[in-house]
């Protein structure tokens, strides 16, 4: 039942049956590497180029994925995914080797959240039984193609933030018991507020974050109070101006117990990542491993995801454009 | 008539960037101190040089020069003006004035080995060869 | 929520650069990428037939090395990301961008990964250079030939 | 000769200071602000100033990627005196050879040895 609001209402719970996480050898670096099911010793996970690994990556998240929730590939009706590579080629080949009917999926690093609005309409539309849904990044295939070759002595600047190396897949079913279910999401409007610097995207996201939990929680301020709102990659910089734009705008007052930034708090405090991690594997992985596992152990009953992503392509930014981004928002509750 | 070797090495000031009296050293192989005298009195008019050596062989003459480093701005200034004024001393010597470290040290080497006429000849061809190499 | 109102925010909140310290950091890391050269122009003058003036080429080849040898073992980027432009404006900075283009696009073959990307990042040095040396050149040339300067 | 060291660091030092600062104050990219130290060294040597500099700073003059410029354009204009017109054509790379040739030479050897590895 969709009413006139941006917001989008699930009414038959679709649930959240598994998720798997696999990350990078540089990510047990991060404060969540305990709740990652399989870290790889090799950013390549010995294939001979970045791409091949990536795609190895999704791969074998993915096929965690489908055993964690007691399936078999063959029972999974789609595959909704993608990543931040040109033309989305990791998550295609993935696809091949998985033989699991596939539709790509772009939001940049908002696509692990993308990805699970969409899975969450085909569920309700009972047209599907089981979709696998989810995202990934890594960490040298993105760096080379947005940025600089690996080896290139560029200097970050304290606003940067570090690609992170990691994927976050989930199978979504009909409702299930005590199974974490999708209540509602919103869409995100691509919002640009001529940020210009492709090192900075925490300032270039959070206009859109802003502009998502603006919208999603002014049409739920009256119900109960959020456990937590978390944004995808904002990083220290991102959040801390997305904390100013509430402030400012009176979004803070909204019941929200608590206000987190996965790309803030992946790697923690050290200072030679800048201002923390990016990256579509960032979002995924922290949403769907450790916040996925709290609010299954109840810890937490309410939760917003929030996923930022910025929509530039190496060319867009030598032609002078600005970065638009954008940011999708799912709440997700269990009884 | 053979030439009779007769070196005379002064104190070479190495940290003279302060003092500006340039040592100034011959190695001469023509017993003829007027010559020597007229050089020594051109190299210490230039006082941004700390050190200087220079060599004489029948009607050729090279002239090391070490310029002061605070001084190094000039130095092809300084090189091109002591190349006039010894060539206007020395009209019928082949003159070679450069302020080069590398042609100071193979002067040093030459003063050191002090090798035979036909040796010394061909090392100084060789050292006015170097001088004027470009790349 | 438009971009002027906007701008203002993250001017205030984003971190600035720490340029003090960076410009320090690119001194000391910069100076010492020339004394290094200096010794190395002086070991090829003493060794080989190098007069001062001749003694650049061989030195700039010889940090190009060093530039490989760093690049390679992955340290460039360390010292780069500590001094930034004091390892990006020596030569070792120009051999840097050649070499790590290079190593990085040689998943995408020879021919069409290393010899087509190799000047992604240094090919504007080559160019600019060029043809601000042929401009101001040819400048020079036209005021001799006028009689305005001499050579 | 440890004195010369000093003021090639020196030098050398300042130079990627004015580098440091065109990457942070002038928020220029890396390839923006080489491109222009190497038009601002082939100007300098237009106005014959850079030869006395590299006299004075030794290789704090020549190891910056300004003596690029200037190594250029000293080749066009010394081509130039001998030959006119054509001579700031055919004289371009007749002094600097070394730099580009080592970069291309070490490239293609860096790529045969090495893989970019990506940890921090």
């Amino acid at each position: 039942m969709v009413n006139q609001s941006r917001m989008l209402e699930f009414s038959t719970k679709p649930a959240i049956v598994s998720t798997a996480i696999a990350a990078g050898p540089l990510e047990k670096q991060s404060v969540f590497h305990s709740y990652f099911d399989i870290i790889y010793e090799d950013e390549r996970i010995n294939q001979d180029t970045n791409e091949k690994g990536h795609a190895q990556f999704i791969e074998d998240t993915c096929t965690l994925a489908v055993r964690k929730a007691g399936l078999q590939k063959s029972d999974i009706d789609v595959l909704l995914s993608g990543d931040l590579i040109n033309q989305m080629t990791p998550t295609n080949f993935a696809a091949r080797e998985l033989a699991i009917p596939f539709m790509g999926m772009f939001s940049a690093c908002a696509t692990s959240v993308s990805s699970l609005i969409t899975a969450s309409v085909m569920i309700e539309s009972n047209l599907m039984e089981h979709v696998l849904f989810g995202s990934s990044s890594q960490h040298n295939a993105v760096e080379r193609q947005f940025r600089y070759p690996i080896e290139y002595g560029a200097q970050k600047p304290p606003f940067g933030q570090w690609t992170v190396t990691a994927a976050g897949f989930g199978v979504l079913s009909h409702a299930q018991e005590d199974r974490p279910y999708v209540k509602s999401a919103t869409i995100g409007k691509v919002i640009d507020c001529e940020c210009t610097d492709p090192l900075d995207m925490g300032s270039a996201m959070a206009p859109a974050a802003f502009d998502t939990i603006q919208s999603h929680l002014q049409e739920n301020k009256d119900e109960a109070s959020y456990d937590l709102v978390i944004t995808g990659d904002l990083g220290k910089t991102g959040f801390a101006i997305l904390k100013e734009l509430m402030k400012k705008s009176g979004v803070d007052s909204y019941p929200v117990k608590l206000f987190r930034d996965a790309g803030a708090e992946f790697y923690g405090n050290k200072s030679e990542f800048k201002s923390g991690a990016s990256g579509a594997g960032c979002s995924a992985s922290v949403f769907y491993g450790p916040i996925y596992g709290d609010i299954l152990s109840k810890k937490l009953k309410k939760v917003l995801f929030v996923a930022t992503g910025a929509l530039l392509s190496p060319l867009s930014f030598q032609q002078g454009e600005t970065i638009p981004c954008i940011a999708h928002a799912v709440e997700i509750w269990i009884d | 008539m053979t030439k009779r070797v007769w070196v005379v090495i002064g104190i070479t000031l190495l940290l003279s960037a302060c003092s500006n009296n340039p040592s100034t050293d011959f190695f001469h192989a023509q017993n003829d101190a007027k010559e020597i005298e007229t050089l020594e009195k051109i190299l210490e008019k230039e006082e941004s040089t700390s050190e200087s050596l220079s060599v004489f062989f029948d009607h050729q003459l090279v002239v090391a020069v070490q310029v002061q480093p605070l001084s190094k701005f000039q130095k092809s200034k300084i090189e091109k003006r002591l190349q006039k004024k010894v060539e206007k001393e020395f009209p019928n010597h082949e003159v070679l004035v450069s302020s080069d470290l590398k042609i100071m040290w193979e002067l040093k080497d030459l003063v050191k080995k002090d090798p035979n006429d036909k040796a010394l000849k061909k090392t100084l061809k060789d050292i006015q060869a170097l001088a004027k190499e470009e790349t | 929520m438009d971009a002027k109102s906007y701008q203002p925010i993250v001017d205030q909140i984003a971190p600035k650069r720490p340029v003090l310290r960076n410009c320090f950091a690119a001194f000391f890391v910069g100076g010492i990428f020339c004394a290094i050269g200096q010794i190395f122009s002086y070991l090829y003058m003493y060794f080989f037939n190098f007069t001062e003036r001749t003694a650049s080429n061989p030195t700039v080849a010889t940090m190009v090395f060093i530039a490989m040898l760093l690049t390679g073992f992955g340290l460039y980027k360390k010292i780069g990301q500590f001094a930034g432009a004091g390892s990006a404006v020596p030569v070792t900075g120009f051999g840097n961008a050649v070499i790590s283009a290079a190593i990085e696009h040689k998943s995408e073959g020879w021919v069409l990964g290393v010899g087509s990307n190799m000047f992604k990042l240094a090919g504007s040095v080559i160019v600019y250079g060029v043809f601000s040396a042929f401009v101001v050149a040819l400048i020079k040339t036209i005021l001799v030939k006028m009689g305005v300067i001499a050579w | 000769m440890i004195v010369s060291t000093i003021i090639a660091f020196i030098v050398g030092g300042l130079i990627c200071v004015i580098g440091q600062l065109l990457f942070d104050v002038a928020k220029l990219t890396p390839a923006h602000t080489l491109s222009l130290l190497v038009i601002v060294g082939s100007i300098l040597d237009g106005f014959g100033l850079y030869e006395p500099f590299i006299d004075f700073a030794g290789a704090g003059a020549t190891v910056p990627i300004t003596s690029f410029g200037n190594s250029l354009t000293h080749g066009a204009l010394q081509e130039a005196e001998k030959h006119g017109f054509i001579g700031v054509l055919t004289g371009m790379f007749e002094v600097t050879s070394s730099g580009i040739s080592a970069a291309i030479l070490f490239g293609v050897i860096g790529a045969l040895i090495f893989k970019p590895k990506g940890n921090v």
